[in-house]
């Protein structure tokens, strides 16, 4: 394993100290694993936090800011982070408008959430109120199981719904919006190789030189599909296909994510967005807004994900509202 | 119906020897996880089990429920994921429903660790077959019983409960996953054991380990 | 060779039609492969036109906007860009008041660079200035060779200048303030692994599982060492050190620079910054302002580099403008 | 001194053999110059080359300096790099020197070739012993002049200077750079070929091919 690190159980600690070092401007509680904006929630101010497993950088904390998250906990690399943090940031980020729990659609994830929510509101009353994404439609989506995983939407959800808050907006309608941006967005993702996990030592799956993962997660899972490796533009086609067939995005505006998994760098996403862009545009598909980069990643994985939602003028207007944070910065 | 009780050195024999062999097949476990979830099952048990001892190796539980409600707090705030709040509401679980005993015979360690997968259900809404931990456990504490009511004492019945937490982890392999991680793999997810299965396997032959006589 | 494109030939042309669709706000010379800001150079504004190879982005095009450049030149990957290209970008970019042309120093860029100079000067009397940015430590400064590689500094200079031309000064100042930026900085960089040219096919070099480069470049080139790998402190260590040696950094605030190359996830990013912040804490410097990310890369290449400048309030000021590019974005 | 002349279609018939060898050995180049380099030399003489017959298989050069400067133009839009000036340069200069000639005897094509040395020199500053072009090219037309002094023909002249470009692209060998991306690499640039020098062979190799005897 090759890696920047000291040791695998270090490299959350380390890597807080490092974001600590960065960013003067947040307050890192190096305890409880907590990343915050610098200066407390304004009085009114519903407060967002969300988390997860570490490795999907700069999610979520380098969307701590203005305009989008208040705190986000920390957990270890692709393990959820655990009630008392997130009980803590509920704490600490409540100004007394409510607390929305951004979650992620994993099993973990939802226990611990709501494990928190219930314990920050018994004692301490905080409001709590969650929505749990879960775009990926690489996974089938039904009530048997697990459901759908959430990936890309996330990104996007934290920031318009980050905008909505910042207005004012109480938690009923902060959480109206958060439901409704998470039910308008798909995700697809692939990878060409694994990444490795820290604590493992070793990638998590073997994958040969000519193959390639459909349909993976951001947890450096197997995908759904092994296929022979391709071109960018068939590629593109593989993961643009199975979103628009489950959800019609030619009707208005659309905000387009190209996200890497961490490990390609960016000349291959830009040349993926044109292959993408491409194959919208002939589906009927506007693009209103764009983002091409590495926002919600799987360690040192070689990959990508497209990400599509579906944007009316108030989604738009809250997209393009100002945002200073590590990860996403405009306006400001 | 039952011989013997256990003490609670011996329920925290048990907590030391899970931690044990977690730790021993950290590696392993983990391996599980990478071929259908995120490859951090052995180290989420290890980290926790290790919280665990470090917190009562301190001493000081008086009685099983403050042992277990401190075992299960342990992992809830220590492990995160999937397991830690599964298997932190299973200890939990049996905490509170033990009571203020310094030891348990069979019928009542039976409805502590019922209460347990009853915990574990609660939160994970698994069932039979979802390929998860629920089906090394719910197995586990059948023959549990069923060894109790045929009269064994507690080593008979806790060595009854991790053979059957074997043969329920073992017939894992072959299921499609419908919670936890692995579901997300769909039809991929069949021909791998359940790693949360095979540490609930582990957390029966600690039991068995720590209730075996002399 | 695991990459997202469609063939090794077509990598530079269908990235750039994936920029053109991500920016609007760009425009993209497809047949001279120039990436221009959308609007012509204001009157009087000196125009900065960069280039180089591909496979550092976003450098040197997602640096292109208000505050930094005016024109980025794209060459194949590693390969400078041609005088032709450079050429067209500085009778474009021009507004009258001279074009400064940033470079890198390796001997295609420069040769290049020299020629793009003299066409554009003899051909349209295009007034044009050169700074050539030769930061690298890693590498002995002599006449006798072709002296030090330019990188990261590159990027801070781009950052610096391009707001001293925004704010207006002649070509004279903003070359003379350029020279002062390069002569102000130094970086040092190491690899844990290769990276693969596209037409190549495959990995530059081979390195195995416990050893590292350090002190290389941004072009895949093997580096001037090959030392057993450590962990994160110790390379923070092999990296600062020879910088610290080089200039002293004691006088005044710094601002400092933690790259990725392209193949190393963000949460690594930040715990090297943790690493070198502590180091640069110890040995007395002050770090006034940093960025940490992928800001000049080397395709995939998993490692980092450390780049410090010697900041005086001229510069911070200049630093801390407004900017707004694909790559760096504030105060807009 | 002279026996015999280069024709336009001797000089065209160069070209093509120097593309024909630069991309047959485009791999090989590029793995020298992944040695000590940055894996591009192969596809950027390649790139180069295959320019260059496009444009010139266009046809329409009546003259060697109409063809070589075309030829030098193309190189210096094609290429980019380090080798596109230098190429690009030492054949503008070959052009710039011949003038309107529609063939050039050894002595006219020496003083082409050596102001195109110049030419490389003027924009490289390379040195001998510096581990780059130079030190194949060099010696290559010292090789072609001495062979014409003594009274050889272009075949043999050619073929001396390719003889003499090989020694010269094997003597890089154990060199440390003092130019270029190699001497990047300090002491580690010796024990590697330079990718230029053998690039540089293969130009004369290509010239000892077109004016060889029938
Ligand atoms: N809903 C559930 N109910 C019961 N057990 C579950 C459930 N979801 C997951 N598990 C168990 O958790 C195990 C995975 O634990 P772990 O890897 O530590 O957490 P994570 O999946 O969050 O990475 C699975 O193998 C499975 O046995
Ligand atoms: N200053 C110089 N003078 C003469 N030749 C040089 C000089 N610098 C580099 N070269 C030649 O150029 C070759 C490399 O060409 P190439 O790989 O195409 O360009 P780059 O180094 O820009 O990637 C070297 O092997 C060397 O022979
Ligand atoms: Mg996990
Ligand atoms: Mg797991
Ligand atoms: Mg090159
Ligand atoms: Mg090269």
């Amino acid at each position: 394993m090759k890696k920047l690190i000291n040791a695998p159980e270090a490299v959350l600690a380390d890597a807080l100290n490092g974001v600590a070092a960065a960013h003067p401007e947040l307050k890192v509680d190096h305890v409880n694993r907590i990343i915050y904006r610098g200066t407390p929630t304004r009085k009114g101010k519903v407060a967002l936090i969300s988390g997860g497993g570490s490795g999907h950088e700069p999610l979520h904390g380098g969307f701590v800011g203005l305009g989008m998250l208040d705190a986000a906990c920390a957990g270890e690399v692709f393990t959820s982070p655990t009630p008392d943090q997130m009980q803590e940031a509920t704490k600490v980020a409540d100004s007394g408008a409510g607390v929305l729990h951004i979650v992620k659609n994993y099993t973990g994830d939802v226990m611990n959430f709501e494990m928190a929510a219930e314990m920050a509101e018994a004692e301490t009353g905080v409001k709590v109120a969650s929505v749990v994404t879960n775009d990926d439609v690489a996974v089938e989506d039904s009530t048997w199981t697990a459901g759908r995983r959430g990936v890309g939407v996330t990104v996007l959800l934290e920031k318009i719904v980050g905008a909505a808050a910042e207005e004012g907006r109480d938690l009923a309608a902060v959480t109206d919006l958060a439901t409704r941006v998470n039910a308008a967005g798909r995700s697809m993702g692939m990878a060409l190789t694994s990444c490795t996990v820290p604590s493992a030592g070793k990638p998590t799956f073997e994958i040969p030189d000519d193959m390639m993962e459909i349909g993976v997660g951001i947890h450096g899972e197997p995908g759904r599909h092994r296929v022979p490796l391709a071109g960018a533009a068939s590629i593109a086609q593989q993961l643009v296909e199975p979103i628009l067939a489950d959800l019609d995005f030619t009707k208005g505006p659309v905000i387009a994510m190209l996200n890497g998994m961490g490990g390609t760098p960016l000349i291959e996403l830009y040349l993926m967005y044109g292959e993408v862009a491409k194959l919208l545009e002939k589906a009927g598909v506007k693009i209103a807004r764009n983002l091409v980069g590495n926002y919600i990643t799987s360690l040192d994985m070689a990959g990508c994900s497209v990400t599509l939602l579906k944007a009316d003028d108030e989604f738009l207007k809250l997209w393009d509202a100002p945002v200073n944070t590590a990860g996403l910065r405009w306006g400001i | 119906m039952t011989a013997g009780t256990a003490s609670l050195d011996q329920l925290t024999d048990w907590l030391s020897r899970f931690r044990d062999l977690v730790t021993e097949q950290q590696s392993y476990l983990t391996e599980l996880d990478s071929a259908i979830g995120d490859a951090d099952h052995g180290s989420n048990m290890t980290r926790g089990m290790n919280a665990v001892m470090e917190k009562i190796g301190a001493g000081g539980a008086g009685a099983v429920d403050e042992l277990f409600k401190s075992v299960g707090m342990t992992l809830v705030t220590s492990v995160g994921g999937a397991s830690g709040p599964l298997y932190g509401t299973f200890f939990l679980r049996i905490g509170m429903t033990a009571g203020a005993a310094t030891a348990l015979d069979g019928t009542a360690l039976s409805a502590a660790m019922r209460a347990g997968l009853e915990g574990v259900v609660a939160r994970g809404k698994a069932e039979a077959g979802d390929k998860t931990m629920f089906d090394a456990m719910a197995p586990a504490l059948d023959a549990f019983d069923a060894s109790l009511a045929a009269g064994d004492d507690l080593a008979a019945a806790s060595s009854a409960a991790f053979t059957a937490a074997v043969a329920g982890r073992d017939a894992t392999e072959p299921l499609t996953a419908r919670k936890g991680r692995a579901s997300y793999l769909g039809e991929r997810s069949a021909g791998h054991l359940d790693p949360g299965a095979t540490s609930t396997a582990l957390l029966f032959e600690a039991l068995a380990g720590a209730l075996a006589k002399g």
